[in-house]
């Protein structure tokens, strides 16, 4: 990998360095861009005891629920789970730690994470089960908690476009996550639908620039719908 | 008689005005969009990062990158913008959305609100509402006022885990429009043709009644 | 003033409002990027006793340097200054009250303050006169300080493009701190040099949603050049 | 004999390795750009919001809207991107940036350096220097070794306000190569024909010296 060419031509090179107990930060809301080859690469390695931070554990058979049924997940940090039987009998049965963690927060602590901010207060989860065993403070009159950052081993990022140097761009509402995500991963991984040359991209319109991206790759992806909600052409 | 989903959604509706930013929570606050009165122009967040959602899409428009926060898929209005999901939250923690409209379990007189969690039950997690109570001013919250087995949702102090402390002034239910002030409810509405006895029987937090509570105007 | 369209007709109804000593927050880097006409609009109105916050304070006859012979800054919160001469003097006599803040740290206060986060934790400035009455902490066995956010009465941006709806784009680096100044303002007025109709700006590329611009103007602009460094075509 | 500005800028780019992101400071450290060796690439970031500065433009491209943190006009490379302030310094905080090179008045022993003011003098502000020596953990200061009147500026202790505590780690003077560690100076390198004697002389802070020195290759 010469200068600043990030593409790698495996899943295998994509997830390389991938051990037991690292965490992996993964973006994605729902189903909606979420690293799936990535994803299905961890379930291929079977590294195990993994903790994942994500908003959402996938479903049964897609997304980060593959992850499920070979128990390769120990811990999860998330805001909203439960979309899958396998996850809840987990949880229930106390065989996976479950972290909640509102969603505002969940980004903004990839965010920090990325950015060189350890901590920082809020006022989301005062008063709430989220707050214990955190510091509260009051600023102006309203009281907040302090949250800290976080950062992961990895981080797996599904990107629409890409250039060779990392530079990404992302597709509609598949962006959500996915560019805090790519900041705070030690090693960041980003599958694309599409990689181009350097320059075929507008400066002014990178969503993530190159510097946060490790290793990238081109893939194809099934995109699983999970509320296909219609309305008929006449019925505007 | 108790207000139908659509009629709490209808009442929820007279409450916007026009370039509104507005958020809604699944469910009945969903249905609001569908009562925004003629010439009267707001703009739907959704908070996985998307300002000016449109209605669902046909089946040419059907894009799995284009959901909501509800994970429907959504079409996007003409001026719209699509953020990532730090962004999302920034508007909506700084102030920046003009009305946040969500349902809960319970709501008690000192504001609190317990909507995303019954332990040992439902743990499926708070998702974004923790972050909308904290973040707006302009909060409704619409609820059924009693469970089915006539239990007031409203009461002295909740019962379940919190999603936000002391954050809720205004609460729509099937029966009252009600407000949250001073450590009371208080009778702000009445569903037509609902009695005061009856909305302050299946209240179980104390309330404030006027001596004139008028019916909701549909 | 209907719905969402947020263009006002003229300078003078853009900073209607603006009064002695409140808070205004302004973007731009160096002389780039700078809201000059809302400047000067504010030079026009004579608003005395401002506090400042911008990254520089402009030259003696342009940018917020305008600003100064008349006294109608107060405070100045700045990560670098003094490029000019009345500000030097002014500053050395102690007519005009100077808080240095280093550029980065600067960025993220103005985020924070739009973002509803009172405050959080940076290494920058550690052990340094800017750590001066903050509070320090220690994470992962590194040294921080606490810096607390800043909001404004108004904050002032210049754009590129916006659409009616005030949804803004940037054009290279005159983008710097408009993003953030953009957030941080309770009234959020927007100099642009082109305003399109809602749909011409793709969702996917707009910098600035809308959501955080109250005024709209279109405006001319000098966009004078602070250091003109040219090389000649055959000395690549 | 000492090195030119010319000479420190060509000994700091052998420090530079294949695809670094590297940041550098206005005067000696922007020279740095000109001696990156054959057949590798660099990426300069600069703080207001550009990765991928390239070189001054020429008549016609001259654009008002691009320019570095010097605030000098300047253009992009192939393959840039712009972005704003926070992320730039969200970049630069979270030590995404490989290698950082700017000035200083001094620096001591125990890695603080002291570069944004001299009380009574310089009040220019610190700019994005604070932010650089937080962020970054490969720094190299570029300074002359002693002052136009011999006065040391690697000190045991600093004198002046610090821009940052304990965060440098090597000093490129024009008379020797420094790392800085467990509180003493390493004399690494000399400036061609440069004696040990005649560093040790301006050093101030206390200095390791091995028993041989070797000289600056270029």
């Amino acid at each position: 990998m010469a200068g600043f060419d990030k593409v790698v031509s495996s899943y295998e090179e994509a997830m390389a360095g991938l051990e037991d107990n690292m965490t992996v930060i993964a973006g994605g809301f729902g189903l909606c861009g979420i690293p799936e080859n990535l994803i299905a690469e961890i379930k291929r390695k079977g590294t195990k005891d993994l903790t994942v931070v994500s908003n959402n554990c996938g479903v049964d058979d897609f997304g980060l629920g593959v992850l499920l049924p070979d128990r390769q997940i120990k811990k999860i940090v998330a805001s909203y789970v439960g979309e899958n039987a396998e996850f809840e009998r987990q949880m229930m049965s106390g065989e996976l730690e479950v972290e909640l963690t509102p969603q505002g927060t969940l980004a903004e602590k990839m965010r920090a994470g990325g950015a060189g901010i350890p901590a920082f207060f809020t006022a989301t989860g005062y008063g709430t089960p989220v707050a214990e065993g955190k510091e509260e403070r009051e600023f102006d009159g309203r009281k907040y908690i302090m949250e800290e950052s976080i950062k992961g081993d990895f981080a797996i990022v599904k990107a629409w476009k890409a250039d060779r140097y990392g530079n990404l761009v992302f597709r509609k509402t598949a962006r959500n996550f996915n560019p805090m995500a790519a900041t705070a991963g030690k090693i960041t991984v980003v599958e694309v639908e599409e990689i181009v040359e350097p320059g075929e991209l507008d400066p002014d319109q990178i969503h993530t620039p190159g510097i946060y991206v490790d290793r990238l790759i081109q893939g194809t992806f099934e995109k699983r719908i999970e509320q296909r909600t219609i309305r008929t052409a006449d019925n505007s | 008689m108790a207000l139908s989903r659509e009629q709490i959604a209808m009442r929820v509706a007279q409450e916007l005005q026009d370039g509104y930013y507005v958020n809604l929570g699944i469910g009945i606050p969903t249905l609001v969009a569908n009562y925004v009165p003629q010439g009267m122009e707001v703009m739907l967040q959704s908070e996985n990062g998307l300002l000016g959602m449109g209605q669902f899409p046909t089946e040419d428009e059907l894009d799995a990158d284009m959901i909501n926060a509800g994970k429907q898929t959504v079409t996007a209005t003409t001026g719209a913008s699509i953020f990532d999901s730090a962004e999302s939250f920034a508007m909506i923690r700084g102030g920046h959305v003009d009305l946040t409209v969500l349902g809960a379990f319970e709501v008690d007189v000192n504001g609190n609100i317990a909507s995303y969690m019954i332990p040992g039950k439902l743990i499926k997690g708070m998702g974004g509402a923790m972050d909308l109570v904290a973040g707006a001013d302009n909060i409704i919250v619409t609820m059924t006022h009693a469970s089915k087995h006539g239990d007031s949702k409203l009461l002295p102090e909740c019962t379940l885990p919190l999603t936000g402390k002391g954050c809720i002034k205004k609460v729509l239910t099937d029966l009252a429009f009600i407000e949250i002030k001073e450590g009371k409810f208080h009778l702000l509405e009445r569903a037509p043709g609902v009695s005061v006895e009856e909305i302050v029987k299946l209240t179980s937090g104390e309330m404030v009644v006027p001596e004139h509570v008028p019916e909701m105007q549909f």
